[in-house]
C-alpha cells in the first residue's frame, strides 16, 4: 500500500460528494474521493429525484435551490451521461381551506422573493389531474422545479469527475485523519493506504458526524429515515411531481390534521413519475437510528396515503419498496462550510431530503470554498458554527 | 454472442445494455442494476437476478468478490396499493 | 376440443370439469372450469397474453407459476391478473396486457 | 381493515415439503395453516412421474393427493391462492403479511421450493418460449400441449426428466440440445460436461437415457472420448434425439415462436461455422436448472451461504431445519435443490422439530435423530439426484450454522 497526495480527499461518494469532487475537478484540483461502499450506494440511491425550491422556505433557503437548478441545467450539458433530467415544475395540494390560506401566504413570500410560484383552484388541479380525489381543494406550483434520476445524476458526476482526473476509492473506509501539530489537516489514512492532503472534505451524509468525531468535532447530523414505494408499470396517472402541502409541515416538525400513525411516521403525499412508466410513492420521516429495514407498518401508511390522493392507485400494484437514511440537522439547512478550528477540514452534509436537490450547488460553493473564492451565494446561513452560537 | 440477446425481460435490458454500463464504470450487480434497470422489473428480479450475478461474475471475477449483494425487500409479491394499505 | 388439450394420458387421469364460457379480448371462448386463464387460451392455439408496456413486443406465458410475471392480463372487476394462477370462471371477461404511453418520454400509444 | 388471522404453525408452501410437515405436525393440536400461492396444493410434486428401477410409475399428482388427503383434518387450514409478500419478527413468533391479510403465528416453515434458471438467447421473450417448469405444468397439470412440436434446450437432470414426461403425454419434441454457450451458461454448453453428467447419473440406471450415459461410459471411460464417439446426429432415447452436439443460436418468429436456429459445436461448445439449421417448432422450453426461492427468508432477515452444488444462495440452517432466527424453519428446495421425495422428508423432520422446541414431543430426540435418518436414506436411494456434491455441500451449511451458534454464545 503506497502513500498517495492529494489537493483534496472528499469523503463519500454520494451526490454531494461527487458534486462536489466534479467542481473541484473542473478548477484543475487534484482530488482524491474515499467511500466505504459503492458510489450512490447510501442515501443518493434511496431517495427520489427532486430539483425543488417548492418546499423551500421562502427567503434564503428556496433562493439556493433556484441557484441550483440552474446549476443543473447546466450539468445536463457539461457532464458525459445522461440522467433523465426534465423541468416539469411540481405542486403542492390542499386537503382543507386552511390548508389554502397559508398556502396563498407561502406562495406571496416566494413570489416576492422572486420565485414563479402560483396558486391553483380547484379546476386548475381537476383538469391536470384526472385521477386526484374529488375533494381537494386546490394547490399551488412552482414551475421551474425539477427532476432527475438520482442514481444516474450521481454516476454521470463521478464519470465525468474520474475522466477530469478524480480518483475514485471505493470500498475503501477512512480510519483516521491526521492533524500536524496546529491542528490542521495533514491527511487521510484508508483501509487502502495513507494519503497526505492539506484539506478534507467531510461529505459523509449520515455518516458525517462519525467523520467529524476524527477531527474532536461534533456535527450536529442525524440519520432521519425514509420509505419510498415503487409501482409497477401503469397507465399515466400525471407527469410531474405532487406532493400534499401539509408535507411542509411534516418536513419542519410543524403540527398535522392527521391520524395518529400517519403523524408517527411522519407520513405525506410525495408523487414523482419517472420514465420508466411507473411512479415512486413516498414518504415517511423517523428517527430511528441507522436501521433500515423495511417496516411494513411504515409503507401500509404511506399506500393509505396515496390511495386518499389518488383513489385509483388501490388497484395498481407495487413493484418494491425502498429505504434510506437521510442526514437531518436541526435547523433543516445543510452544512457547507469551513470548520475553523480544524484548518483544512470542510463538512458539506446534513441536506436530509434536499441532496439531490442542492448538490450542484453545495458542490459548486464547496469549490469556491477551497480555492478562496467569492461564493455564488452567500454562505452564511450554512456556517458549521451557526449550531455552536445558538446553543449553551 | 450476439449483444442484442434480451437479459432482463421486464425492463428489455440487452447484453448490450449491460457492455455499455460496464464499460462506464458500473463494475457490481448493483450498479448494473441501477444504471440499466436490469432486475427492477416486474418479476422483481426472480428470473434474470441470477444472469446479471452470472454475467458480471464471468465478466470481473474479481469485481464481484465481496460486495454488497442485491438485497430482497417487501413486497416479494407484488400486492397493489390497496392490498397493502389493508383495504379489501 | 381443441387439438393441444390432452385426453388419455396414460399416467394421470383427472376428473370431470365443467365447460365453460369466456371471453379474451372480447371473443367468446370456451374452457374448462377452474383451469387457469393461461391453459384455457393455450387449448385455442392462443400465446399471446401480453404486449410489453413499452417496447409492445408480444409476450406469452413464460414460468406458469406466478412468478414472472409475463402473462399478465386484465379480467373485468379484478384488475391486472397473472394468467397462470387465476381460474377462469363462467361468463369471465379477460383482455391482454397492453402497451402504454409513455408521457414522460413522449412516447405514444399505438 | 382486513382482519387479523391466529394460528401456531404456519406453513409456506404446500409442495412436498410442506405438506409432508403438516402431515406430521397434526396429531400435535396445533392450529395450523399452509399457504400456496398455486391455486391447487400439491406443488412440483402436481407435475412430476419418473419410472423406477422396477419399471413400475411413481406419481407426484397420487402423492400430492394423499398427502393431502391426510391434510383434512379440523385443526389444518389449507389455502391455496394466496400470495405472502412480506414478513415481521414478532416477539411471540411471526407476523406474516398476505394477499388473505396478516396472519400472526408462534411457529413459521418456509417451503417455498425453487424457482428456475433462464437460459437467455436471440428470440427468447417471444411467446412459446417458456421454461421447463411450464411446460410441465401445462402437460401435466392443465394437460394443456404447450405446443404441437417443441424443442428442449439444456442437458441437465431437470431438462431431461420433464423431456421424458413431456414424451410420455404425447408432446412431439424434435429434440434436446445444449444451451448456448455464453457468458451467462454454466456447465450446460459443453458437450463434455453434458456427458459427464449423464454419466454421473447412470449407476442409478433406471431408465433408458441415464443407462446410455453409462454404457457409453464403460467404453470411453472419459466424457471427452464420449463425446468425440458421439454421433452428431444425436441418439433417440424414447423417441426423443438427445443431441449432445448440438446448440441452439436462435429462436425465431413473427408474432410467437416458428422455428429454432441449431448449429453444430466442437467439444469445447463452440459453434461450427456454417452447421447453422432451421428447425420448425412452436415451442421451445429452457431448462436451465433450479435455485431454491428463498426470499422470504431474506425478508426475515436470516444469512445466507452461496453454495453451487445446492443451487445458490441457502438460507443457513442446521441439520434439523432450524434457521439462526428463533422460530423459523425451512424444509424443501428452499434448503437446496433435490427431489421431492428428499423435500418431504425433509418436511416430517422439520415437523418433529417445531413439536419438539414446542415441547409436545415424546423421546423427541429419538424422534428427530429418526427423521433425520429417513432424510439421508431417501436421498441415498432418490431415483433423480440433482448434483453429485450434494452430501458435502449440506454438511458445510450445518457447520457454518454451528459454528455461528458458538460464536453468538461466546460474544
Amino acid at each position: 500500500m503506497g502513500n498517495e497526495t492529494a489537493d483534496v480527499v472528499v469523503i463519500g461518494g454520494g451526490i454531494i460528494g461527487m458534486a462536489t469532487s466534479y467542481y473541484l475537478s473542473k478548477l484543475g484540483l487534484d482530488v482524491v474521493v474515499v467511500e466505504k461502499g459503492e458510489i450512490a450506494g447510501g442515501t443518493s440511491s434511496k431517495c427520489d429525484g427532486n430539483i425543488l425550491a417548492i418546499d423551500k422556505e421562502p427567503g434564503f433557503d428556496s433562493q439556493m435551490s433556484l441557484k441550483s437548478q440552474e446549476l443543473v441545467t447546466e450539468l445536463v450539458k457539461e457532464l458525459d451521461e445522461e440522467f433523465e433530467y426534465r423541468a416539469p415544475g411540481s405542486i403542492l395540494v390542499c386537503e382543507n381551506e386552511e390548508e389554502m390560506v397559508a398556502a396563498n401566504a407561502w406562495v406571496e413570500h416566494q413570489k416576492q422573493a422572486g420565485l414563479p410560484f402560483r396558486m391553483l383552484d380547484r379546476n386548475d388541479i381537476k383538469s391536470e389531474w384526472k385521477y386526484m380525489a374529488d375533494d381537494i381543494y386546490g394547490g399551488l406550483e412552482c414551475a421551474t422545479d425539477s427532476t432527475v434520476n438520482p442514481v444516474l445524476f450521481t454516476y454521470a458526476l463521478a464519470v465525468t469527475a474520474k475522466r477530469l482526473g478524480v480518483r475514485l476509492k471505493t470500498h475503501t473506509t477512512v480510519t483516521k485523519i491526521r492533524l500536524d501539530a496546529n491542528g490542521a489537516v495533514e491527511g487521510v489514512e484508508t483501509s487502502s493506504g495513507l494519503i497526505y492532503t492539506k484539506q478534507v472534505v467531510n461529505a459523509a451524509g449520515v455518516w458525517s458526524k462519525h467523520i467529524g468525531q476524527m477531527v474532536g468535532i461534533e456535527v450536529p447530523i442525524e440519520p432521519r429515515k425514509g420509505h419510498i414505494l415503487v409501482s409497477s408499470r401503469t397507465k399515466s396517472i400525471g407527469t410531474r411531481k405532487v406532493m400534499e402541502f401539509s408535507y411542509l409541515m411534516s418536513k419542519f416538525g410543524k403540527e398535522r390534521k392527521v391520524d395518529e400513525e400517519t403523524e408517527k411516521y411522519g407520513v405525506a403525499l410525495v408523487f414523482e413519475p419517472t420514465a420508466s412508466q411507473n411512479f415512486l410513492i413516498g414518504s415517511s420521516r423517523e428517527f430511528v437510528g441507522f436501521q433500515t429495514q423495511i417496516n411494513v407498518d411504515v409503507i401500509r401508511c404511506i399506500a393509505r396515503r396515496a390511495i386518499r390522493f389518488f383513489p385509483v392507485m388501490k388497484d395498481i400494484p407495487i413493484l418494491r419498496s425502498y429505504c434510506g437514511l437521510r442526514p437531518w440537522t436541526p435547523d433543516h439547512l445543510p452544512i457547507v462550510s469551513r470548520v475553523e478550528e480544524v484548518p483544512g477540514f470542510y463538512i458539506a452534509a446534513g441536506h436530509e431530503g434536499d441532496g439531490i436537490s442542492l448538490a450542484a450547488i453545495t458542490g459548486k460553493v464547496m469549490s469556491e470554498l477551497i480555492t478562496d473564492q467569492k461564493t455564488t451565494i452567500t454562505t452564511d446561513p450554512l456556517r458549521y458554527d451557526r449550531f455552536q452560537k445558538t446553543e449553551v | 454472442m450476439s449483444n442484442s440477446i434480451i437479459v432482463c425481460r421486464c425492463e428489455e435490458v440487452t447484453v448490450e445494455n449491460l457492455e455499455d454500463a460496464y464499460h462506464t464504470g458500473a463494475i457490481t450487480s448493483r450498479q448494473i442494476k441501477m444504471k440499466t434497470r436490469a432486475t427492477m422489473g416486474a418479476c422483481q428480479g426472480r428470473v434474470c437476478r441470477n444472469l446479471v450475478d452470472l454475467w458480471m461474475g464471468n465478466k470481473n471475477p474479481l469485481a464481484s468478490k465481496g460486495v454488497e449483494q442485491l438485497s430482497y425487500r417487501p413486497p416479494v409479491r407484488p400486492i397493489t396499493f390497496g392490498e397493502l394499505a389493508g383495504e379489501e | 376440443m381443441s387439438k393441444l388439450r390432452i385426453v388419455n394420458h396414460p399416467l394421470i387421469k383427472k376428473g370431470e370439469q365443467k365447460r365453460i364460457s369466456f371471453t379474451f379480448n372480447g371473443e367468446s371462448l370456451e374452457g374448462l372450469e377452474g383451469e387457469p386463464i393461461a391453459a384455457a387460451l393455450l387449448a385455442h392455439g392462443i400465446r399471446i397474453l401480453r404486449r410489453h408496456e413499452e417496447s409492445g413486443s408480444n409476450r406469452g406465458l413464460y414460468c406458469a407459476i406466478g412468478h414472472c410475471m409475463e402473462c399478465r392480463v386484465d379480467v373485468q372487476g379484478k384488475g391486472q391478473v397473472r394468467a397462470c394462477l387465476t381460474p377462469i370462471v363462467e361468463g369471465m371477461e379477460v383482455v391482454e396486457g397492453k402497451q402504454l404511453e409513455n408521457k414522460i418520454t413522449g412516447r405514444e400509444a399505438p | 381493515m382486513m382482519e387479523k388471522q391466529y394460528t401456531d404453525v404456519l406453513i409456506i408452501g404446500a409442495g412436498p415439503a410442506g405438506l409432508a410437515a403438516a402431515t406430521n405436525l397434526f396429531e400435535s393440536g396445533f392450529k395450523i395453516t399452509i399457504l400456496d400461492e398455486f391455486p391447487h396444493p400439491g406443488g412440483r410434486l402436481l407435475g412430476q412421474f419418473h419410472e423406477e428401477s422396477d419399471g413400475s410409475w411413481w406419481i407426484g399428482r397420487q402423492v400430492a393427493s394423499e398427502l393431502v388427503e391426510m391434510t383434512k383434518q379440523p385443526n389444518i387450514s389449507l389455502q391455496c391462492g394466496v400470495s405472502v409478500y412480506g414478513l415481521k419478527q414478532i416477539s411471540e413468533g411471526w407476523e406474516v403479511l398476505s394477499s388473505v391479510g396478516t396472519i400472526e403465528t408462534k411457529y413459521l416453515l418456509l417451503a417455498t421450493g425453487a424457482a428456475e434458471i433462464p437460459v437467455p438467447l436471440e428470440g427468447w421473450t417471444l411467446p412459446g418460449v417458456m421454461s421447463i417448469g411450464a411446460a410441465q405444468v401445462l402437460t401435466n397439470v392443465h394437460m394443456v400441449k404447450p405446443g404441437d412440436r417443441g424443442i428442449i434446450v439444456g442437458v441437465n437432470v431437470l431438462g431431461l426428466a420433464i423431456s421424458r414426461e413431456l414424451a410420455v403425454a404425447g408432446v412431439d419434441l424434435a429434440g434436446i440440445v445444449l444451451s448456448p454457450n455464453n457468458l451467462f451458461s454454466g456447465e450446460n454448453a459443453n458437450p463434455v460436461e453434458a456427458i459427464n453428467l449423464l454419466m454421473s447419473l447412470s449407476h442409478l440406471a433406471p431408465s433408458a437415457w441415464m443407462r446410455l450415459g453409462g454404457s457409453l461410459a464403460q467404453k470411453m471411460k472419459m466424457g471427452k472420448w464420449v463425446s468425440t464417439f458421439f454421433p452428431r446426429q444425436g441418439m433417440n432415447v424414447w423417441d426423443i434425439p438427445l443431441l449432445l452436439k448440438t446448440t441452439i443460436s436462435s429462436i425465431q418468429g413473427k408474432k410467437s415462436v416458428e422455428s429454432v436456429v441449431l448449429a453444430d459445436v466442437n467439444s469445447s461448445g463452440q459453434i461450427i461455422a456454417g452447421s447453422e439449421r432451421e428447425e420448425k417448432v412452436d415451442f421451445v422450453a429452457l431448462a436451465g436448472g433450479l435455485y431454491p426461492l428463498a426470499e422470504l427468508a431474506a425478508v426475515a432477515g436470516c444469512s445466507f451461504l452461496y453454495l453451487p452444488e445446492l443451487g445458490g444462495n441457502i438460507p443457513l440452517h442446521n441439520e434439523q431445519m432450524k434457521t439462526p432466527l428463533s422460530n423459523l424453519y425451512v424444509a424443501g428446495n428452499i434448503t437446496g435443490v433435490e427431489g421431492a421425495q428428499v423435500a418431504m422428508a425433509q418436511g416430517k423432520l422439520a415437523a418433529r422439530s417445531i413439536g419438539n422446541d414446542a415441547g409436545l414431543l415424546k423421546n423427541g430426540r429419538e424422534k428427530i435423530a429418526e427423521a433425520m435418518d429417513e432424510v439421508h436414506q431417501v436421498r441415498k436411494t432418490a431415483t433423480i439426484q440433482f448434483h453429485p456434491g450434494i452430501i458435502a455441500a449440506r454438511k458445510r451449511v450445518y457447520e457454518m450454522y454451528d459454528s455461528l451458534q458458538k460464536e453468538s454464545l461466546t460474544s
